[in-house]
């Protein structure tokens, strides 16, 4: 019933610790080194810069949401049921992250464009997707689930089902069981990888690019607008991109305090 | 709420079947290993049998034959598991209150539900604290009371006082007697005073088997198995009758007096007979006992004013000056003698 | 210092491997692929490798040190970075130019014929974004037309464009004649005469830090001279 | 001491299960739909798609590699200790999955190019680093440890630390505690972490064609082949994504069924 | 090696100072939530007390004041927690041969250990076994045998008997007894047995507080405290002394035997005597027990050919007939009495 943090690291594992931070970081502080910090103010607080940062808060939150609701199902059913063809489907799942993000997005465009596989009952249901704030949602959602699952999968069989054993025992229905027994107890895994999806979502380009296009406030994201940018003025992009850094570190620091990921 | 089970588990080499009559209590005894904890497990139902079938109170609880399989939450049956596993994320209060939100109380309700039995546990302080931080007899307490607030037909007990301290034991046993009672359950326990004081009967298993049961009384009077003794304090010699005695597989004729006196030679039977019976000598005693066998002191155990001898084999009482005339020690070269009055036969 | 060895390995000795590493703009990968592989048989012993990417990308690279002897640029602002940062020898040559054209999916559902029928709400039209060169042409061409053109989109590329209309997404959208004809039978084109008034030019140099200045020089050369010049007329491109 | 399979998950679970798997498969099947197998075969195996894919797979297998070196002892040292500023490293760490890879490449420019924070260092070292295979690597390292970071740092908090301290009372020191009880107790989140890595950096283009440049055999990967493709000939563009994923399946499933990650 | 703690862990309100000579083992006994486990992971090293120090044959563990920390491994202390923890990776022979090989012995060799030492806990059996395929009792089994391979120059058991059958337990028993036999020691336990058979020095604590040590014998035949009696199996009354007996804080005057004459009024003292000792009647008896207390019967047990007879306070030893022609049960009201010259009184 004892635990401590006595027992320690071997230290030398702090070595390749430090080469990885700084392989991180470094690169980071040379984007910052050549920032000009004159009009850095001006040129991020910029009406496109601005609205292209909102467009990327909101479709990122949308879509972690997305991420969650269709991931956690899936993670689930991978890690606790065994199936024929479960392997398989194991794999097709990573395979978002494996395809060049411009191919999912041409994927997509198969799929929910107009003279695609659902294109037809899509227009039946008067929905109207393409170019999109949606489009840029289902593209990061798109390349953002894998993430989840896979992480929160791994977490899951890590914790095993000791526990969930106990509390039917206790007469805990299957749902009672998954809201306050599995959920919580894989918490840091399932915000791990919620942080995972967010922060991928908010530096998804390629798909949006292909699949929603690029229109000012409806699908021009902070990213789409740092491309563009990089065209024409690639002291902006690089400042932009800054700011994006600076969104994400204070969104994941915030979602971090307040779900006490840090056990 | 009647159990009836038979199961197999083929991969634990566990074959059993067992009857629990309505309102009673049945103490599972036997050695580790022996598949009580496999029992309960599939009785529970978070363990699926390869043969079998068991119904509570007439309704089917599973079927193998026939594929039927109830999950364990629908059994009404409630498990306290011989590892305590307290939910981590819930404190104390939380987790006894587990089982009476399952059952669909509100909050409040159940966490009044659970603060009654953390009391009866005398675990009451406790009620705020993370399972991490409490001590093994603490959580044993907690895992107790959740088990009991889930209120279940039928309660499956797997060694519900390991951990405790002694002097929390007889008050917990008092509390198990009244929350037992006019109800079905089955406890697994080491102690011969559990089966004494809180079951109707007993079943006792070795290697995956039930090698006997019966009213508790019986069982602990007249073991028929090694362990069903060992556990009563008896000295039980298993062999085929001969004569007026019994020989065992070593070829020792362990002479006594026969339950029922028309048995013939050959029949499996057992000798039993009390350590108190048995007189220790250094030299080979002569005279009336017709008992008597060589052995070697493993252990002294003090038992109040008396202290166990303990042999290979058998076990002897005697008391504290007996010990020290003798000059018995672990090592000592010993002749155990037993006249064949104190020895009961009986078939096996 | 480095250049100098690498030249005396090619200019005296006759045909010793050399490689010539030609940095260029995306959108010449067919045309410029085609010529590296005459301009490799007219010179036995050197070998053309390309890299291709934006042309943003190239004039970073390019800065950064990038092991290159040839740019080619998909328009002159960049060429233009590379100039005002002494990456370049000699002059930079224009060798190629570029009109816009409406493309449209192969059964026009739009019954798009004219720069006009793109200013009608109906049809959904994706454009460049005016920060690359192919939207700042859009721009000027619907400037010098009058119109005003909503587009659904406005995407950072060509191949954005393109990838649009073929996919059915849009009814029309404005790129390069070039890449009308590259795409073959997946889009329709509808040439537009308004595009006249805005040309893209496209230049090619050597580059200061080449290994091989000379051979460099050579390719340059072949790329304006008339061998190059077929090539890239075939694949739609004006002469500068 | 007892579990089993039999507490099952609730029913409703497999329908938003399903949805996302479909949500995955679907744009898939749509883009295999699109191909034409006819010249599928000759394309994949000419000479430039060949070459392409071997290097992706040599340079993916470095990447992966390395980011289980750098990124191991990462996990680690951000789940079982803590110091101040903690909370920000592990922000920074997740940074490269925020920006858009293409700034990722430039920053990695930043530093390891001649004119970089690190170009003098390393030219007196007498490595070329930009434009060469090695580059390629440290870009696809770079876009893909906060994968392993992150989702093991969940896993390590996952399994907690009982174990590695009644190793340390048996008398284990700490590295032999790593080795023996630590990392085989979290194999199952280090291969998920490691497959993610991997399957990123198969994936990865933006920081490779902006960091490596795009040279046949030496930097061109199967990513930016597909890229180039998609400039002249959408359709071979298509199949030899086809190529891609076929290729990452294999890979994933070859490990999983090696290391027996299906626990 | 002699270790010498004193050692204070505030968040759980623990502050002891224990020593334990060479060669010597310790017997630490007291309630659940007692800060036994405490005191053995604070010597173990995986938990960091806020004040004290600890020093093993002389070289210092830690040292809160001076800053200096020993991390687990470097102690030379094994610890056999109360939770088994086997490694769920390994199999049991791995399990076991982990001690062995983390000091360096080649694959081969600590194998051959680890074998040995499942042999010596009856489990050779198991070897190839993984921890989640072992019954409770199993695991029990081999974690003490890894605990024992590693062996460590100070052996920390905590509750090693939990979980096992008790026919296994003298077995067990002594098993430990040659291992201990001139090694340093503590074992917690809740057995007075293995106080009485292991142990040459028994420590009790109660609410994180030593309340009582010394050798063995003395303890339990002179206990202090009321847990020391209660494991011993004897009636205590704590009180200050007054006239010729104890008065508690209740007011009860309980007669006895002074130890000291001398001793004035006034004085922290207890009154101990053996349930043995104590009369039972249904009616307040005249004549000479001048110690004569009305109870309520809670709980009856079967002691061999006795029963011991609990109420709220005191414990009393009777025969069974007595039970019957008493009629006693749970809920009887009875009067205990007690002849002063059964009751010894000492200074507490
Ligand atoms: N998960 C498992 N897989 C395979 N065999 C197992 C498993 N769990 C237990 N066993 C084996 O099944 C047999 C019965 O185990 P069980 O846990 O029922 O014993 P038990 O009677 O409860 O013992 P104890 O008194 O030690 O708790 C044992 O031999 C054990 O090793
Ligand atoms: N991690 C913890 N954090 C805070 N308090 C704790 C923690 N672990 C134990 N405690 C408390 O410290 C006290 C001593 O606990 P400890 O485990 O030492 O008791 P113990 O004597 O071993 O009891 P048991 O016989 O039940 O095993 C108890 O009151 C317990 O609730
Ligand atoms: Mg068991
Ligand atoms: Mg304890």
């Amino acid at each position: 019933m004892v635990s401590a943090r006595a027992s320690g690291l071997p230290r030398w594992v702090l070595v390749p610790a430090a080469a990885g931070a700084l392989f991180i970081v470094l690169p980071l502080v040379a984007l910052a080194s050549r920032v000009q910090w004159g009009s850095f103010w001006s040129l991020i607080t910029s009406d496109s810069s601005r609205e292209a940062l909102l467009l990327s808060l909101r479709t990122s939150a949308a879509a972690t949401v997305l991420c969650v609701l269709l991931g956690v199902p899936m993670a689930l059913v991978l890690a606790r049921t065994s199936f024929r063809g479960q392997g398989l489907l194991r794999s097709l799942v990573l395979l978002p992250l494996v395809l060049p993000p411009v191919v999912g997005g041409i994927a997509l465009l198969y799929t929910f464009g107009r003279k695609g596989l659902l294109g037809e009952t899509i227009d039946v249901l008067g929905l109207q997707i393409a170019f999109s704030t949606t489009a840029v949602v289902i593209a990061q959602t798109f390349v953002s689930l894998p993430f989840l699952v896979v992480s929160l999968e791994g977490t899951l069989r890590t914790a095993g089902q000791r526990y969930e054993t106990v509390a039917a025992t206790l007469g805990a229905r299957p749902t009672t069981v998954l809201r306050r027994v599995t959920l919580p107890l894989v918490l840091p895994g399932l915000a791990a990888g919620a942080v995972l999806s967010f922060a991928r979502a908010l530096g998804e380009f390629g798909a949006t690019i292909t699949f929603a296009g690029s229109l000012e406030g409806v699908t021009r994201t902070l990213p789409l607008e740092i491309y563009l940018q990089r065209e024409s003025n690639p002291d902006a992009a690089v400042a932009l991109s800054l700011v994006l850094v600076v969104v994400a570190v204070l969104v994941i620091g915030l979602v971090r305090g307040t779900r006490g990921v840090s056990a | 709420m009647t159990l009836r089970l038979t199961a197999t588990v083929a991969e634990r080499d566990v074959d059993v079947s067992l009857d629990v009559e309505d309102g009673r209590t049945v103490a599972l005894l036997g050695p580790n290993g022996s598949g009580k904890s496999t029992v309960l497990s599939v009785v529970a139902g978070i363990l699926r049998p390869d043969a079998g079938r068991a119904t509570l109170a007439g309704t089917t609880l599973f079927d193998v034959a026939a594929g039927t399989w109830v999950p364990p939450h629908e059994r009404g049956t409630g498990l306290l598991a011989q590892d305590p596993l307290l939910f981590p994320h819930l404190d104390a209060l939380d987790n006894v209150a587990f089982g009476p939100r399952s059952a669909g109380a509100r909050r409040g309700a159940a966490r009044e539900t659970a603060r009654t039995w953390l009391g009866r546990v005398d675990a009451a302080e406790l009620a705020g604290r993370r399972p991490s931080e409490l001590s093994g007899g603490q959580a044993q307490r907690v895992a107790i009371a959740r088990a009991l607030a889930a209120d279940p037909r039928l309660l499956l007990l797997d060694e519900p006082m390991a951990a405790l301290d002694i002097t929390v034991v007889p008050a917990m046993r008092q509390v198990l007697r009244t929350v037992l009672r006019g109800r079905s359950a089955v406890i697994v326990t080491h102690d011969v005073l559990d089966a004494l004081l809180l079951a109707d009967h007993v079943v006792v298993m070795e290697a995956g088997r039930v090698v006997e049961q019966g009213p508790t009384k019986d069982v602990l009077a007249r073991p028929r198995s090694t362990f069903g003794a060992g556990i009563a304090g008896l000295n039980l010699a298993r062999g085929t009758t001969d004569g007026g005695g019994v020989r065992t597989a070593g070829g020792l004729l362990v002479a006594g007096i026969h339950d029922d006196e028309t048995v013939p030679d050959g029949v499996a039977a057992v000798a039993v007979f009390s350590p108190g019976a048995v007189g220790v000598h250094r030299e080979r005693p002569g005279g009336s006992p017709r008992n008597v066998f060589a052995a070697t002191v493993r252990e002294l155990e003090p038992r109040g004013s008396q202290v166990r001898i303990r042999t290979d084999e058998v076990a002897a009482d005697v008391t504290a000056p007996v010990v020290a005339e003798l000059d018995l020690a672990p090592g000592t070269e010993v002749f155990l003698a037993v006249k064949a009055s104190e020895v009961a036969i009986y078939r096996a | 210092g480095s250049s100098d060895d690498a030249a005396a390995g090619s200019s005296s000795d006759g045909p010793r491997e050399t490689t010539l590493t030609v940095y260029a703009a995306a959108s010449l990968k067919s045309s410029f692929t085609e010529i590296g592989a005459a301009f490799e048989k007219a010179n036995p012993g050197v070998s053309v490798t390309f890299s291709f990417a934006g042309s943003a990308d190239l004039v970073a690279q390019i800065q950064q040190g990038a092991p290159a002897d040839v740019f080619a640029s998909a328009d002159t602002a960049n060429m233009d970075k590379a100039t005002a940062d002494d990456l370049v020898e000699g002059t930079p040559a224009d060798f190629a130019t570029n009109t816009l054209e409406i493309a449209t999916p192969p059964d026009n559902p739009a019954d798009v014929d004219s720069l006009d029928d793109l200013a009608d709400p109906d049809v959904t039209v994706v454009v460049c974004a005016a920060e690359v060169p192919c939207g700042a042409a859009a721009a000027g061409v619907e400037k010098a037309a009058g119109l005003d053109i909503r587009p659904v989109s406005e995407e950072q590329s060509v191949t954005d464009v393109l990838g649009k209309v073929i996919s059915g997404e849009a009814d029309a959208g404005l790129v390069y004649v070039t890449d009308v004809r590259g795409a073959g039978d997946k889009v329709a084109g509808v040439p537009i005469p308004e595009s006249a008034d805005v040309v893209n030019t496209y230049p090619i140099a050597a580059l200061a830090g080449s290994r091989n200045p000379d051979v460099a020089k050579a390719f340059t050369a072949y790329v304006t001279g008339p061998e190059g010049r077929s090539i890239l007329t075939a694949a739609g491109f004006g002469a500068p």
